[in-house]
């Protein structure tokens, strides 16, 4: 059971630290850094599916007769690229965030806003 | 390869090191460049399991875009953290150890890491992609088939993700004044002389490789999402070293707007293309009746070219977005 | 064939001994300057020889070519990347600890 | 011995990271991340000799490539001030 599954546990230890980061951290970018380990775990574990212990790169060549598996690699790939878009979006609204309240922590935005009474 | 395993342990142990020191350490600074630390150890395992595509893919995204997107920001906003107050730290704890029993209890049902008799080394479409793909696209490097032709529609819709994020960074962040360069970063001109040579050697070579990565995607790792990335850091080595304003120069803004959306555009109209000459959507055997191979071909070059003007051009963006806010202020 | 095995084993094995030696210096070092001058012997030294070592097992001109290409870049960039650290470090007002009739702690 | 020089690279990459994580300042990890990479991209040309398939070393030349635009961005935004704007002193200290 070690032998065969460790890839995976690691993988989703990785993952629930990124998401205790996510979670329990208030500083909004330390969230998105969080968010960024999460989102590679699960990369990895995704990766480990497709390995195979006898394989080699999904790169056809007459030397080689077995090959790990190309899908996962081509969804993960596509989801690397649309993850950096999504990162630069969640910073971006952080940017903007911290030029309105003079903060990226969480509580001390929130603070601020029922300070000033509820918002409209 | 007999050493896996050690390597594959030696690799996890870094990333669990660094992934533990991230969620603890915050210098926010800190946290971000041992963010790209584990970019990087985790790109070196996707090699180790022969995914060289997606290693390539991290190194250049995950270990660069996103650094230095981070950095921005960090630069922008404050670099350090509150200290995190139990009545945080507590229920966070607590869920993700019981989400995490849950996974490593469902776990049981994954089949064994890297046998060759699962359910997805198995399935039917193994056999078409790797061997099949050989005589009906024509490219040795599987990864770009499935990426640009069997799943060239949703790779469609990725590209337009890229391209929404990009316009919807541009309006929050965008549109910032044209600031003169100030003293301080003419002090870094001054006295970096050897870096400012150096990157004046490096970049031409960089833009070069870029576009072997795009054109060499056929036959090896690369294709346009990784050569997007690599084109727009070594434009961004460029504007980190001799300013923002000299990479503007390069790639006006105004520019790079109609780059993102010609690239999309492509794409798009290589669909049309096909759907004209007789096809299905996307469908490239349509593009030279007769002759799949040389429509595959072609088809799939030109789809590549619009993800990487798309990628590129969006990535410069973003750089210049978060950068500029600073001269703007 | 052999010899060549031999010598690519001997470079290896000389490489590794840098990075090693390199990654010590650098984890135990006490100060930063001495750490910069621990990291470029990996950097340099220990780079070198490794991808020499692999050059010698290389079997086709493409693979040699893009060996040669790495050693090349890392050359360009890698004292480029310590210097300007360096540099920026003594502008930021960070100094070397070792003075003279001083022993480092 | 390619196994030999995997392993010893895995281990100066942990060490590197531990100085990473050890600090003391800012220019220690820099330099210690920077290092890192340099070993990755060695790791990565030594292990497709070891997987018996080094037709890749693509990847390792963006490795490289990217370790030093990283090392420049980190430079840049750290200490010579944001694009234009004084630098930071309070950002300099790196404790955990």
């Amino acid at each position: 059971m070690i032998a065969s599954h460790y890839s995976y546990w690691v993988s989703m230890a990785l993952m629930m630290i990124g998401l205790y980061v996510v979670m329990s951290h208030a500083n909004l970018v330390k969230k998105l850094i969080g968010l960024n380990v999460f989102q590679v775990a699960v990369f990895m574990l995704y990766i480990s599916l497709g390995k195979r212990a006898d394989g080699t790169a999904p790169i056809l060549d007459s030397a080689f007769a077995a090959y790990s598996h190309p899908l996962p690699h081509v969804l993960i790939l596509t989801a690397i690229v649309v993850g950096v878009a999504t990162t630069a979006l969640g910073l971006a609204l952080t940017v903007r965030i911290h030029e309105a309240y003079g903060t990226t922590d969480e509580d001390d935005a929130l603070k601020r806003d029922s300070a000033q009474g509820e918002p409209r | 390869m007999t050493a896996f395993h050690p390597i594959n342990i030696a690799l996890f142990a870094i990333l669990v090191i660094t992934a533990l020191a991230i969620a603890r350490i915050r210098q926010l600074f800190a946290a971000a460049m041992l963010s790209g630390l584990f970019s990087l150890a985790c790109a070196c395992i996707f090699v180790l399991h022969d995914a060289v595509d997606v290693a390539f893919t991290e190194a250049a995204v995950g270990a660069g875009m996103t650094t230095v997107l981070f950095l921005c920001t960090l630069a922008l906003t404050d670099s350090r953290e509150k200290s995190t107050p139990p009545r945080r730290s507590v229920p966070a704890a607590l869920a993700a150890l019981l989400t995490g029993a849950a996974l490593i209890y469902a776990s049981a049902d994954l089949p064994k890491f890297a046998a060759a008799d699962t359910p997805v080394q198995q399935h039917p479409l193994t056999e078409r992609y790797l061997r099949d793909s050989a005589t009906e696209i024509g490219i040795p490097n599987v990864v770009t088939s499935v990426l640009a032709s069997y799943r060239g529609y949703d790779t469609l819709g990725e590209t337009v993700v890229i391209f929404t994020a990009a316009i919807a960074v541009l309006m929050l962040l965008g549109r910032t004044a044209h600031a003169k360069t100030s003293d301080a970063v003419m002090s870094l001109h001054t006295r970096h002389r050897v870096l400012r040579v150096v990157t004046k050697l490096l970049v031409p070579f960089i833009l070069v490789f870029a576009l072997y990565v795009q054109f060499h995607g056929d036959y090896g790792p690369g294709g346009g999402f990784q050569a997007g990335v690599i084109f727009a850091s070594g434009l961004i080595l460029y504007g980190l070293v001799f300013g923002l304003e000299a990479a503007r120069g390069v790639a006006p803004v105004r520019v790079l707007r109609r780059l993102v959306a010609a690239g999309v555009l492509i794409y798009g109209g290589v669909g049309v293309a096909t759907l004209v000459a007789g096809g299905a959507f996307l469908d490239y055997d349509a593009l030279d009746p007769g002759h799949p191979a040389t429509g595959q071909h072609l088809g799939i070059l030109l789809v590549e070219l619009g993800v990487g003007i798309t990628v590129a051009a969006a990535m410069l963006m973003l750089f210049l977005s978060f950068a500029g806010r600073r001269d703007a202020r | 064939m052999n010899v060549i095995l031999i010598a690519s084993d001997l470079l290896l094995g000389a490489g590794m001994l840098f990075v090693l030696t390199g990654a010590a210096g650098l984890y135990r070092l006490p100060e930063f300057f001495t750490r910069t001058h621990a990291a470029s012997i990996t950097d340099s030294a220990g780079a070198g020889l490794v991808l020499l070592g692999l050059l010698l097992r290389v079997e086709d001109l493409a693979t040699g070519l893009r060996l040669l290409l790495i050693l090349l870049f890392l050359m360009f960039t890698s004292p480029t990347a310590s210097q300007a650290l360096a540099r920026s470090a003594l502008d930021d007002g960070l100094r070397p600890l070792v003075r003279l009739g001083k022993r480092p702690r | 011995m390619l196994l030999a020089a995997t392993l010893a690279l895995l281990a100066a990459m942990l060490l590197a990271l531990g100085r990473a994580l050890l600090g003391p300042t800012l220019f220690d990890r820099i330099l210690a991340v920077n290092s890192f990479g340099t070993k990755t991209v060695l790791f990565i040309a030594v292990s497709g000799f070891l997987a018996g398939r080094p037709h890749f070393l693509d990847i390792a030349l963006v490795y490289a490539l990217i370790n030093f635009t990283g090392t420049v961005a980190v430079l840049k935004l750290t200490h010579h001030g944001e694009f234009g704007a004084a630098g930071a002193p309070e950002q300099q200290e790196g404790d955990l």
